[in-house]
């Protein structure tokens, strides 16, 4: 069947705001929106931009925004979209040219909560252990690719770009949570701060768009929850 | 048409005493002990760190703990020398069984949330090829993070990056290595973001870019795994080892090639044709769906050859209906995930088509267990180069990589790498930079985006990934080797004169991507030659023409040299030191 | 972006929250002062009751009052989930609880605030 | 609390203030739900609008030291909650410096006001049925 692509294009050195470009696509159904962008780049427009490594949902390269919500375009199929299909750049985020964008910040958001193990007690011959049970308590929130997906998504982050975000909260808790570690005191501090957890207003967009099925609300959740306790 | 903006600007020089090309398992872990050990290490990838292709790994990695049941260090080498059909260098598979141990036990000290044991220890689960005292049953041996260990090995190695304050230059594509005179010097880098070109200039440098599954039209690979580390090394006149090697996957999904983890067959899954046979009876009588996987691809493939493909096609059915709806849930949720989401194929209902996917390359830069670059059949080390992960070969997988040994290669090596690098920056000094060094590419780079008229570079990767498929997958003939020879130096060719439409500087991935396809001709001509000169079948190199395994002529590793009018051979002998070869039966 | 995205339950549920929210804060603002104004300035005062009373009034003050329903049974909704995070998961059987909540309490009350307008029966005094 | 930091790093400052808010809004929110509520279905629901002139405020409604004191803590509760939710949404959307600080300080001097106004009118309108 044929689809009919917009892509909301962008070239810093050749163009001066924004545009809608169309194109005729020739689809499967089973395709994904990244075969479409690939038939495109190879085929009619190879200064069509946009990043993609693994193709199958497990490096968080080609998060953008399809019909309206943020998806991996490695694991949207076009029969889940129609004919119509419009792809735009990640909300939020400084375009660098069509589907593009500047990770800097969200990758500096991240990595400003600290998210590595901290544990100084001497190290044992073997392995630490760990209950299941331990274990589980912070499954959930180890399965992020860091795709940007969820920060983007978020009302609260379009407004204040200061928020630290879903995805840096998400990797916090998986340290916060994890009986290993000793300096869950320190995220939470980082946290409590006036552009982390209190920013959130619960709108669940990140829950919905994480391509992994992380409950991030939840995540984001039991981290403001272990704020107050400790202070109270 | 636009002429590049860095056409006459210098390019900007960073001066480090280590740099590391690649941030996978093996270039981060590296990078980890270069950071312990204080030296000045800048690390460049041309992907975001965690998007490296470690990250898609599932099933595990595997290390002699025996904490579910009796293990021992020397059966997990025994496996790997036999998995390799015999041409595994055994003081590498020493290392690699011994030191898996230690590893797996840092990484979990690191923080990696390894599954658990009711009583708090590191879990363990079986996997294809490792066997219980020399190959009397499976032992459970690979340590596992769900699904995902390749991703928690990439996210926990990351994450100490960060904690050790490692320099990191992502999205930065490399395009040169630089060694002169015999000396390692440093790299030329293309800065993704802007277009201009950064020279790194360092003492020691790692070729840790993974493989180049990207060769062939079905692949488990990332559209980034194009053989930048290996072409690198090969165009400075380092030899590739044992391209021929280069393992196929039985159950990758049709036409995509993403990977169903061995899993499904391991829980007792069918493999059926057109006509609802188990075929795997004529082929593996005893072993059936779980006989090795250069077996099972090979049966696959004269399947659909035969015509029995599923109506005719290329491809057969994996089925695990009959397992029932709480198996396939509980055990097989990945499975299950890809084949809805890809295939629109629901596995409790229906069966899964199927065909073999081009998985990883055994061979790749020789290094030896030190991780340094050797460049002949004497030892002879090429001073500051080192290589580990996908992009070398040490050899530890020899013919045949068995499943879960690449991560442990990652750790092992990347470590040994990381070392031995930060010993030779105890001594030596980067040498003098070469006037211009960054011209040639840049030249070449420029080239490709400002040439008048020129063939879609695309076109040329399209035919290049479908003759590879053809002639040189699964089956190989020497005819339809010797056809290939000529078909990619035409490919080469046109490739010199090829054209990317995208001439500007910002984010020109039509340029990265075309300057790819290089990497992969280069990789692709040494594998070519390597497979039509070695005349026997081994592992995953089956030459239908010569389909015996032959120890007295081909018990030996081959290194191709890049040369004038198609790559020139050499050949080094196997290390053996404990397990004589023995015919490899299951 | 707040108009281009499309949001699921979550967002329109925190939108309506916000705008009921800012709605009755301006109303406060209004109430406090007319109610300073019976002590202040009766005369005035009554004259802004016969406006309140009146067919508009009214609708604005079923308009307000449902602007305070669903703020407060959507703020429960948050506060629940606040203390208790793996009701998260079910955040949209939770709305439309709310929204059931809203119809069987909201209408009674939008009646009987607009019955005196139409003199309809009163059953419920 | 630690004095030092764990991970090496700078110790974070944390963040207090906000927790607090964040908090308070919560409790005032469930003390809302009673009292903003009640409020409103008394006065709309039990009584009719029509009804409530300035003399069944003095002489009803306000007669009781109860319903006054009902009243003030509903004041009180809706100051705290809808100025901080305003504050919010102002820190939310208003960008430019100048005017977030002009905006706040408006919603600031505005919940004083408030504050002033509603506190006078509960305290000085007479009582009738005071003892
Ligand atoms: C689907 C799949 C499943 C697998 N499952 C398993 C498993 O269960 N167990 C197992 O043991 N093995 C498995 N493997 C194999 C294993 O994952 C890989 O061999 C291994 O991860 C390779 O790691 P690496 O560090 O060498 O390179 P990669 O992780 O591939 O990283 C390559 C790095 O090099 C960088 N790079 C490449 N070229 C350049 C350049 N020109 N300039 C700058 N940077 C560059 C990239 O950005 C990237 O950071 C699997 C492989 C696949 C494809
Ligand atoms: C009736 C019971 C009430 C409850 C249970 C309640 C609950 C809440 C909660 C939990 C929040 C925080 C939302 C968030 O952080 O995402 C909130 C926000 C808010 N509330 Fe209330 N509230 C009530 C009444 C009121 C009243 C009477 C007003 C008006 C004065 C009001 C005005 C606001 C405002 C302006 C916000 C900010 C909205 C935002 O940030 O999006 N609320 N309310
Ligand atoms: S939490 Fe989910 S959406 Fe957010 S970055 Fe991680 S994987 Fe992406
Ligand atoms: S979308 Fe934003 S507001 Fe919270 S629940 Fe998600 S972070
Ligand atoms: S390309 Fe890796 S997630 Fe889509």
């Amino acid at each position: 069947m044929q689809v009919d692509l917009r892509v909301l294009r962008y070239d810093p050195e050749r163009d001066s705001k924004p545009y809608w470009a169309e194109y005729l696509v020739e689809s499967g159904p089973m395709e994904r929106v990244l075969d479409l962008l690939h038939r495109v780049k190879w085929e009619q427009d190879g200064t069509l931009t946009f990043r993609r490594s693994c193709a199958h949902g497990v490096c968080g390269s080609d998060a953008m925004l399809i019909n309206g919500r943020n998806r991996l375009a490695c694991k949207i199929r076009v029969d889940q979209l129609g004919r119509r299909i419009s792809v735009a750049p990640l909300p939020g985020l400084p375009v660098v040219k069509d589907l593009v964008v500047d990770m800097e910040d969200f990758f500096a958001k991240y990595r400003s909560v600290r998210p590595y193990l901290v544990n100084e007690a001497p190290l044992p011959a073997r392995e630490r252990l760990q209950s299941p049970q331990a274990r589980a308590r912070y499954d959930d929130t180890t399965k992020c690719i860091l795709c940007a997906a969820c920060t983007t998504s978020c009302p609260s982050f379009w407004a204040q770009k200061s928020y630290v975000g879903p995805a840096a909260i998400v990797n916090a808790h998986r340290f916060v949570f994890d009986s290993r570690d000793e300096a869950a005191q320190e995220r939470l501090e980082i946290l409590a701060d006036k552009d982390g957890v209190w920013r959130c207003r619960t709108v669940f967009n990140c829950t919905d768009a994480c391509p992994r099925g992380i409950n991030i609300t939840q995540a984001i959740l039991e981290v403001s929850a272990a704020i107050v306790e400790r202070r109270i | 048409m636009m002429v590049s903006r860095g056409a006459t600007r210098s390019p900007v020089i960073h001066e480090f005493e280590a740099v590391i090309v690649g941030a996978g398992g093996a270039g981060l872990w590296a990078a980890l002990e270069l950071a312990r050990a204080g030296v000045r290490t800048a690390v460049l990838t041309k992907l975001y760190p965690t998007r490296s292709h470690t990250g898609a790994a599932q099933g595990g990695v595997c290390a002699a703990l025996g904490n579910l049941e009796e293990d021992h260090w020397e059966w997990h080498m025994f496996d790997t020398v036999k998995g390799g059909d015999y041409l595994v260098d055994q003081d590498g598979a020493e290392v690699l069984a011994q030191e898996a141990i230690e590893r797996v036990i840092e990484l979990e000290q690191m923080g990696l949330p390894f599954n658990r044991t009711p009583d708090g220890r590191i879990d363990q689960r079986r996997f294809g090829g490792h066997t219980r005292n020399f190959g009397e049953g499976p032992v459970r041996r690979s340590c596992f993070a769900a699904d995902r260990t390749g991703h928690m090995i990439l996210q926990t190695l990351y994450q100490q990056c960060i904690k050790h304050e490692v320099t990191f230059f992502d999205e930065y594509h490399v395009v040169d290595l630089l060694v002169d005179d015999g000396l390692t010097g440093g790299v030329v880098a293309y800065r993704i973001a802007d277009g201009e070109l950064h020279v790194f200039r360092a003492a020691a440098v790692l070729l840790a870019t993974g493989g180049n599954g990207r060769m062939f039209r079905v692949t488990s690979n990332a559209h980034t795994l194009t053989g930048d580390g290996m072409a690198l090394a090969y165009r400075r006149g380092i030899p590739l080892q044992d391209m021929e090697f280069y393992q196929f996957h039985p159950t990758g999904i049709v036409g995509l090639g993403i990977l169903l983890s061995e899993a499904a067959r391991g829980e007792g899954g069918y493999l059926l044709n057109d006509q609802g046979e188990r075929f795997m009876e004529r082929y593996a009588p005893r072993l059936m769906e779980l006989a090795p996987r250069d077996l099972v691809s090979r049966a696959i493939y004269m399947e659909t050859r035969a015509g029995r493909g599923i109506g005719g096609q290329d491809f057969v059915y994996l089925d695990v209906r009959h397992l029932g709806r709480e198996v396939i849930e509980a055990k097989l949720p990945d499975i299950t995930d890809f084949a809805r989401i890809y295939q629109g194929v629901e596995p409790l209902t229906q069966p899964v088509p199927i065909q073999p996917t081009a998985h990883y390359a055994m061979g790749g830069v020789p290094t030896d267990i030190e991780a340094r670059v050797v460049v002949d059949d004497r030892g002879t080390v090429l001073p500051g180069l080192h290589a580990a992960g996908e992009a070398a070969c040490v050899s530890v997988h020899g013919a045949n990589r068995l499943g879960t040994n690449s991560l442990v290669d990652l750790l092992v090596f990347g470590r040994r790498a990381g070392r031995s690098m930060a010993e030779y920056c105890r001594s030596a000094a980067a040498p003098e930079l070469v006037a211009n060094a960054h011209e040639p590419v840049r030249a070449e780079l420029d080239a490709l985006r400002t040439r008048g008229v020129g063939e879609n570079p695309n076109h040329i990767r399209a035919e290049l990934a479908a003759a590879m498929m053809d002639d040189c997958g699964v089956f190989r003939t020497g005819d339809g080797l010797r056809r290939l020879v000529p078909r990619i130096r035409e490919l080469k060719e046109r490739y010199e004169r090829a054209r990317v439409q995208d001439a500007g500087s910002i984010f020109n991935t039509d340029l990265l991507e075309a300057h790819e396809l290089g990497y992969l001709l280069d990789c692709a001509e040494a594998t070519v030659a390597s497979a039509l000169a070695r005349e026997e079948s081994r592992g995953a190199h089956f030459r239908e023409d010569h389909p015996e395994r032959d120890d007295g002529d081909w018990l030996k590793h081959t290194l191709a040299y890049r040369a004038e009018g198609g790559p020139r051979l050499a050949y080094k002998p196997v290390t053996i030191t404990r397990f004589e070869p023995k015919p490899r039966t299951y | 972006m707040l108009l281009r995205y499309r949001g699921g339950e979550g967002m329109i549920a925190w939108a309506f929250h916000r705008i009921s929210g800012v709605a009755i804060w301006a109303f406060v603002l209004l109430h406090v002062v007319d109610i300073y104004l019976v002590g202040g300035n009766p005369e005035l005062y009554d004259e802004v009751l016969k406006v309140y009373a009146s067919f508009p009034g009214r609708i604005l003050e079923v308009l307000l009052g449902a602007a305070l329903l669903y703020h407060a049974l959507n703020g429960l909704r948050i506060i629940i989930m606040d203390f208790w995070p793996p009701l998260t998961r079910y955040h949209r059987a939770l709305w439309y609880g709310c929204w059931a909540i809203f119809i069987a309490v909201g209408l009674p009350v939008a009646y009987e605030i607009m019955a005196p307008v139409y003199g309809w029966p009163e059953f419920f005094r | 609390m630690m004095r030092y930091s764990r991970s090496g790093r700078p110790k974070p400052p944390g963040g207090g203030r906000e927790t607090a808010v964040w908090y308070l809004m919560r409790l005032s929110g469930l003390a809302l739900f009673v009292l903003a509520l009640a409020h409103y279905l008394i006065l709309h629901f039990v009584f009719d609008p029509a009804d409530q002139d300035v003399d069944f405020i003095t002489n009803e409604r306000w007669n009781q030291l109860f319903w006054r004191a009902f009243d003030w803590t509903l004041l009180m509760m809706v100051l705290f909650h809808g100025f901080m939710g305003v504050r919010t949404i102002i820190t939310d959307y208003a960008h430019r410096p100048r005017v977030r600080v002009a905006s706040l300080t408006a919603l600031y001097l505005l919940g004083a006001l408030l504050f002033v106004l509603g506190t006078n009118v509960v305290m000085t309108l007479p009582m009738p049925g005071a003892p």
